[in-house]
């Protein structure tokens, strides 16, 4: 007879307050096999513990149930608590009675009796639980950063930094990612530009940093520690290492089109670097829109190139390569603003995203940094800045703050009224959300060293009025109606998730929240791992934020994975799947189901009745497999078994629960 | 037939004493008109025992799970047993290069029961098939009726009557022309729920749980059944409604994607449920819902339960 | 001797099922079987049942337990039958199987459960009045139209039903329904006579039914264990339990337990020697490891184990195997080669 | 048994199984969030959707489940990147035919719940119970013993 143990934690009165605890462990200790049940105010605490241990101890038990709070939360805790106790770890079960019972249940009995049932399928699980034994698998000592922001960048040079090999993926011609775009960085106006540059430098001649720019992440296979990622190279039709980016080319180009780095506010070349300061320095074929490839005619970039570089028939280069962890680091997309037809974006010149400001702002910008009405080339007087365009907006946008609006913006008040300090700006905002360090202060200098009108309220209307824009707008302060003749309108466009951020979930098997930004192991604990093990998450990809917390979260990032990669050797997660040999008829459907290829065949020869025969069944590689028991379903008489979660341990548990 | 008979006698005789195969496994002859049993044949002088008739019915291939040849094993196969064979063979039960297959175009096979309910079993001795007419025999004289009004139903519906996969025919290909297979399911479906349970838990009352339709079927061939287990129990021995209704839908469950509708279960069953009905039912939501899938003749195409698409229908909630 | 009109025969099976629970062969998607019955069912009283009626007597699963764990000592309750029945219209062949089903259950150690059933149904026996393709009760010196075990004897004279008690049980039922009964005339009581000895010839005669001679077949089984003639006979044998189950003489059960937290009861059910897992021991180890050996048995214990213990054969030529071994696998494929 | 002889208005049973990654954090963040849903839902941990036997839904209902519901991450949001797509046809398969029974199809649900959607967890667990509560209790399936 198993010797179980049940220990219920009232969680302070968190538990206690729904369950009756006492009739919780009274019930709990009359349960087949149960030997000892006791209760404690917070059993994940040092003295719960030790009680734990001890009762271990005295009671001779040979497994316990802890009824507490979910097993997401303190599964391990327990685990720990049992082998420090002496006893193997797995024979540990969680009864969850918190999140999912004294939190959800008001009535007192109906959370009481709901507390015992889910008690008794645990001890009934529990007594079906085995020992189990981790088993070591190999690390590949080499990361894969996708996404060459700041983000990307300051995780690869960290890992980098620490000795490890690193190769950093970027889909577009260059690294730099948003950053690059931006003209100053608040709160202390430096230039967004000299900052980056350098450690776009870095990344580039680190000799532990290999860049993979204008190439995308296509597949994902492995597990942690053994990652196989398929990279493609799209064809740059440039090499990499004749050119030395002299810039002929890209000067005798005729095919001009919209520049995406300046937000299509001015026009780039067929054969094009994005910006100046462009690592590499190297430019690449817009296929697209290249005469060459589009009517096979022109030629004119490879006839002048002085390197020899231009190289028309370069084809995409398909790369595997094995990863021991991956760093997420892919950024964010600026909300589309088809829906916002009220402010005339689209329609006026002049109506501007603040992403389109700020490359008007910047001196490499379209206007090479002069601050013009982009309708007239006249400098503005009244510029009206209107916060939360699509963010905190359930209908039309998003409902999440984005968090370095109010910010940005304060710092375009500062830049425009350094330039024109006769000028007039206003700031229509719901909210000014200033928390971060000297973040306060910023603002006030806008409002009080620049005179920047801050109205309460929204703006519900712009539109064209001769050659000015009329802003019509409440402030909600003083209650008045109010109509301002601007010559510039900036919307702070809502921060969105990039558009195929759920196709790379998938491809990495991580998942998103709702806005299809890349959801977190632990909101508070593990901020930045992904919940498949050996992932991590840095910057935007993961939710709105700026660059200090952005370079802060790839640190973190870049330091867990450092963990994981300075290991020799992981110590596997042991509920995986095992096949009952003499169950196994060998039809395989096993290996069909399973998503990590764990599952492989092989011969056997066993005697029936004397005679000495082969027959074929499936394997389980432990290593590769990842516990889903997709496979134990897949097979019908139930010779695929997952450990931990056994066909007889569910079963157990269904009895006991419907009791 | 009759030529038939000739050649499946030849072909075993010439495999067994060439000492190509070890062992024939065809059909013999029973006392009574309507019995023909699978024969095992490993003497050449013996082959001339073999026959065939309207009642070769029984499926030999699953037979080859319990052999263990050290050369071949020759056996005959009509339609549905070549769509049984490849079923096995995709289970990885059967070794394909350790057997010879003499393919039989069937255009249908005979069932007792509707010989005995038009009344023409009394004092019969024999029935043979001569082109699309029965013969029966009495000692009294004889009478002739049209065959295809004796055949199994799941004869009618027969949509493989030429087997898919052979070493070598027997016979000239015979027409296919089927029934619709699915319209006692979609009769059933237009049915109300209630009216579906009782027709339901009204046949399986009846069940005694002898397994014949588990034993019979081709595509059940795991060496120990999930019935039969007895740590954990699945399934307890108890006559309860809960109990049986448990065996037949797992029973059918575990053939979707599999069965070969070659409506052995429901042939078997002595207790006349009408078990492959059950099978078609997941045949035909896996038509519906995931296209087109034959089992034992779409040999290029995945099993429905072990692929799917990203795009597959939802579970309506 | 008594008879009843068929006219009467519904408000006969009402008096019937009022006295006690009625078991009858009803016909339900062209299959008999005994089951009690009720208003509206569909009475067959040509065709013999495809499921015997052994399983009034001997159900195939019957709780005879409930416990309850958990306390400092183990509780128990025994079941057992309570309700009086009539089982009406068993065949002679199958109120033969009865007499060998005794022998197993009612001798020492007695089995009370079915000793209980036996003393709660009274036995209605119908006399065949033209036997099947398939019967050779004759073979085992029985009577197709006469029953000697039952309670009451029942012939199907077309009109009417003639009735004859023959114990004291069938004198009761009698003196209970005796309103519906009329006196039958001598030329009518004759006939019932004539009856059996026309249908005992006919089985013999029929054509494709056969008789075989079973004298002296013990002793010609006793050297046959090892016989070529096993190796030849199992390899069509499907392993299913049709044979079994469908046997009126078959009488192998298991016993289960069916749990539900700490309560759960103790039920015992049919089992069948066709299956693999009836000799499997919890080692792994089986004693009869293919369907050679089980196929072996089966036969040997009707034919020569049974008679050798007990002096009669477990087999009553009820010819319920001979129509449903989808393999034709039956016992008269095996009586008549290896003699 | 106990289950039989239960008294006082129908309370159904509804037993679900929830995949660890998406369903069952679903279910902890509709805790953490203090949302409330009936008392008559229990919560059966599994690491995917595709790891719930057919084996196990049909043993709640013998066992005196009144609704199964079995719940796993979006489909293209699996964990184990492909799982629930199998779940997908296998559970519309086994609800189809219980249906073809004669079972009322509301008593197997399969809902798509992710680590985000506690407010979704605790939805789909109240309608649930009502829809099962107005169908009444389960004696199709249901062991009688």
């Amino acid at each position: 007879m198993k010797r179980i143990g049940v220990f219920v934690c009232w969680c302070g009165t968190n538990i206690a307050n729904t369950v009756n605890i006492e009739a919780v462990t009274e019930a709990a200790g009359k349960m087949p096999g149960v030997v000892y049940a006791g209760n404690y105010k917070y059993m994940c605490s040092e003295i719960g513990q030790s009680k734990i241990k001890s009762a271990i101890i005295r009671e001779k038990l040979d497994r316990f149930v802890v009824a507490s709070c979910s097993p997401r939360m303190h599964e391990s805790t327990f685990r720990k608590t049992a082998a420090a106790a002496g006893l193997n770890p797995y024979l540990v079960e969680i009864a969850n009675i918190r999140e999912h019972c004294s939190w959800v249940h008001k009535n007192k009995g109906e959370a009481t009796a709901k507390a015992i049932a889910l008690i008794r399928a645990a001890v009934a699980k529990a007594a079906r639980d085995k020992e189990l034994w981790a088993t070591q698998i190999p690390v590949e000592h080499r990361a894969l950063v996708i996404g060459g922001g700041i983000g990307g960048i300051q995780a690869a040079l960290d890992i980098a930094d620490a000795g490890f090999e690193v190769d950093l993926v970027e889909r577009t011609p260059s690294i730099g990612g948003h950053m690059a775009q931006l003209d100053k960085t608040f709160p202390t106006l430096d230039c967004s530009a000299c900052i980056l540059t350098p450690k776009m430098g870095e990344a580039a001649s680190h000799p532990k940093i290999t860049l993979y720019t204008y190439s995308e992440v296509e597949k994902v296979d492995g597990y942690v520690g053994n990652f196989e990622a398929t990279i493609r190279k799209k064809a740059r039709s440039v090499d990499l290492e004749k050119c030395t980016g002299c810039g002929i080319c890209w000067e005798k180009c005729p095919s001009r089109v919209k520049s995406e780095f300046d937000e299509a506010l001015s026009m780039r070349k067929a054969i094009y670097i994005p910006f100046p300061q462009a690592v590499p320095n190297v430019p690449v074929i817009d296929r697209a829109s290249c005469r060459w490839f589009t009517r096979e005619k022109c030629g004119i970039c490879r006839k002048t190139c002085p390197a020899g570089a231009v190289n028309f028939d370069q084809e995409d280069e398909v790369l595997q390569k094995k990863y021991g962890a991956i760093v997420v680091a892919t950024g964010f997309d600026v909300l589309d603003l088809d829906d916002f037809g009220e402010y005339s974006y689209g329609k006026h010149p002049d109506v501007l995203t603040s992403l389109e400001f700020e490359r008007i702002l910047n001196s490499s910008g379209p206007t090479g940094g002069r601050l013009l009405r982009p309708s007239n080339q006249s400098p503005p007087k009244n510029v009206v800045f209107i916060q939360c365009v699509g963010s905190r907006d359930k209908s039309r946008g998003k409902p999440y703050c984005s968090k370095i609006c109010c910010m940005y913006s304060a710092k375009h008040v500062i830049l425009f009224k350094e330039k024109y300090p006769e000028a007039q700006a206003y700031v229509f905002y719901i909210d000014i959300r200033t928390a971060g360090k000297d973040f306060e202060e910023f603002h006030r200098r806008a409002v009080e060293e620049y005179g920047a009108l801050y109205l309460k309220g929204s703006a519900g209307k712009v539109f064209p009025d001769g050659d000015k824009l009329l802003v019509k707008g409440v402030d909600s302060l003083s209650g008045h109606a109010l109509e301002i003749e601007a010559d510039m309108v900036v919307l702070a466009t809502a921060i969105k998730a990039k558009s195929d951020a759920p196709q790379l979930a998938r491809l990495l098997g991580i998942s998103t929240d709702t806005h299809a930004f890349f959801m977190e192991a632990h909101p508070k604990l593990r901020p930045v791992e992904a919940h498949t093990a050996g992932i991590f998450l840095a910057g935007a990809c993961q939710g709105p934020k700026d660059i200090p917390e952005t370079v802060s979260q790839a640190s973190g990032a870049a330091a867990k994975a450092i963990v994981l990669l300075s290991k020799e050797n992981l110590l596997s997660d042991p509920c995986v799947s095992e096949v009952n040999e003499s169950l196994c008829t060998g039809c395989l459907a096993c290996i069909k189901v399973c998503p990590y290829s764990a599952i492989t065949e092989k011969t056997i020869e066993e005697k029936i009745h004397g005679k000495a025969l082969q027959r074929r069944v499936a394997e389980v590689n432990v290593a590769l497999c990842q516990g889903c028991g997709s496979c134990t379903v897949s097979c019908r008489p139930g010779a695929v078994n997952l450990k931990g979660f056994t066909n007889e341990q569910i079963m157990a548990e269904v009895d006991a629960i419907c009791l | 037939m009759k030529q038939l008979s000739e050649r499946i006698k030849e072909a075993a005789f010439g495999s067994l004493s060439s000492g190509q195969v070890e062992m024939v496994i065809g059909w013999q002859k029973g006392p009574l008109w309507w019995q023909s049993f699978p024969a095992f044949i490993t003497d050449p002088g013996e082959t001339a025992s073999l026959i065939w008739d309207p009642f070769s019915v029984s499926n030999l291939n699953k037979y080859l799970l319990n052999e263990v040849p050290k050369k071949k094993i020759a056996l005959f196969l009509k339609g549905c047993d070549a769509l049984g064979f490849n079923q096995l063979l995709r289970d990885g039960r059967v070794e394909r290069e350790k057997v010879l297959l003499f393919g039989i175009p069937c255009d249908g096979l005979v069932d007792p029961a509707r010989v005995e309910a038009t009344g023409l079993s009394k004092g019969l001795l024999q029935v043979k098939k001569e082109r699309e007419e029965l013969v029966f025999y009495y000692k009294e004289g004889q009478r002739k009726a049209p065959a295809r009004d004796f055949y199994y139903s799941k004869c009618l519906s027969c949509r493989y009557p030429n087997p898919v996969t052979c070493d070598e025919m027997l016979g000239e290909a015979v027409p296919c022309q089927p029934l619709e297979r699915f319209a006692n399911v979609s009769k059933l479906e237009a049915a109300s729920l209630e009216e579906r349970f009782t027709y339901w838990s009204r046949h399986f009352s009846r069940c005694i749980r002898c397994f014949a339709c588990r034993n019979v079927c081709p595509a059940c061939s795991c060496r120990e059944c999930i019935f039969d287990i007895a740590e954990p129990r699945w399934l307890g021995k108890a006559k309860e409604s809960g109990e049986t209704l448990f065996y037949h839908i797992t029973r059918a469950y575990h053939v979707a994607g599999r069965c070969v509708d070659c409506g052995e279960c429901a042939r078997i069953c002595p207790l006349g449920i009408p078990l492959a009905e059950l099978n078609r039912k997941f045949i035909k939501d896996i038509n519906e819902l995931y296209g087109e899938y034959d089992a034992g003749a779409d040999l290029d195409k995945e099993a429905p339960l072990l692929t799917f698409k990203s795009d597959d229908p939802d579970v309506s909630a | 001797m008594k008879k009843i009109t068929k006219e009467k025969l519904a408000l006969f099976w009402e008096l019937l099922a009022r006295r006690a629970t009625l078991y009858l062969p009803l016909q339900e998607d062209g299959v008999v079987n005994f089951a009690p019955w009720k208003n509206g069912a569909r009475v067959n009283l040509r065709e013999n049942s495809l499921v015997p009626p052994k399983n009034v007597f001997f159900p195939q699963a019957e709780t005879y337990l409930r416990f309850q764990t958990g306390a400092k000592k183990l509780q128990l309750e025994s079941l057992e039958p309570e309700e009086e029945f009539i089982l009406f219209g068993v065949r002679p062949c199958d109120v033969a199987s009865f007499t060998i089903l005794d022998k197993v259950f009612l001798e020492e150690p007695v089995d009370g459960l079915y000793a209980k059933r036996r003393r709660l149904g009274t036995l209605v026996s119908l006399g065949c009045n033209e036997p099947g393709e398939t019967c050779f009760c004759t073979s085992f010196e029985l009577e197709p139209a006469f029953a000697p075990g039952a309670d009451v004897m029942v012939w199907d004279m077309g009109e009417f039903l003639l009735w004859e008690a023959q114990s004291e049980k069938g004198d009761e039922l009698t003196a209970k329904i005796n309103e519906l009964l009329d006196e039958a005339a001598p030329e009518e009581s004759a006939s019932a006579l004539s009856l059996r000895n026309t249908t005992a010839a006919g089985e013999a005669a029929a054509g494709c039914q056969q008789e075989w001679n079973t004298a002296g077949l013990q002793e010609v089984l006793r050297g046959k264990f090892n016989v070529e003639l096993w190796e030849k006979l199992y390899h069509r044998c499907l392993g299913c339990g049709i044979c079994t189950y469908l046997c009126p003489t078959c009488h192998c059960f298991d016993i289960q337990d069916f749990s539900r937290g700490l309560e759960g009861e103790r039920f015992r059910c049919w089992d069948s020697c066709m299956f693999a897992e009836f000799t499997l021991m919890a080692s792994g180890e089986n004693p009869r490891p293919t369907q050679k050996e089980r196929v072996r048995q089966r036969f040997l214990h009707k034919l020569l184990y049974f008679p050798s213990k007990y002096g009669l054969y477990a087999c009553v030529g009820c010819g319920r195997c001979v129509r449903k071994c989808p393999v034709h696998l039956d016992i008269t494929q095996v009586m008549e080669p290896i003699k | 048994m106990s289950v039989n002889l239960k008294q006082g208005p129908f309370e159904p049973l509804i037993i679900a199984f929830c995949c660890n990654w998406c369903s069952y954090a679903g279910g902890d963040l509709a805790g953490t969030g203090r949302m409330t849903y009936p008392a008559n839902v229990r919560v059966i941990r599994v690491p995917c959707s595709s790891c719930v036997s057919s084996n196990f839904i049909l043993r709640a209902f013998q066992r005196g489940a009144d609704g199964v519901v079995v719940a796993g991450c979006h489909p293209g949001d699996c964990h184990y990147t492909s799982g629930n797509y199998f779940a997908r046809r296998r559970f519309l398969l086994l609800q189809r035919f219980l249906e073809f029974l004669g079972m009322e199809p509301e008593r197997f649900q399969v809902h798509w719940i992710s680590a985000s959607e506690g407010n979704r967890f605790a939805a789909v667990m109240t309608e649930t119970t009502e829809k099962i509560r107005a169908l009444g209790p389960n004696r199709k399936l249901r062991d009688t013993r």
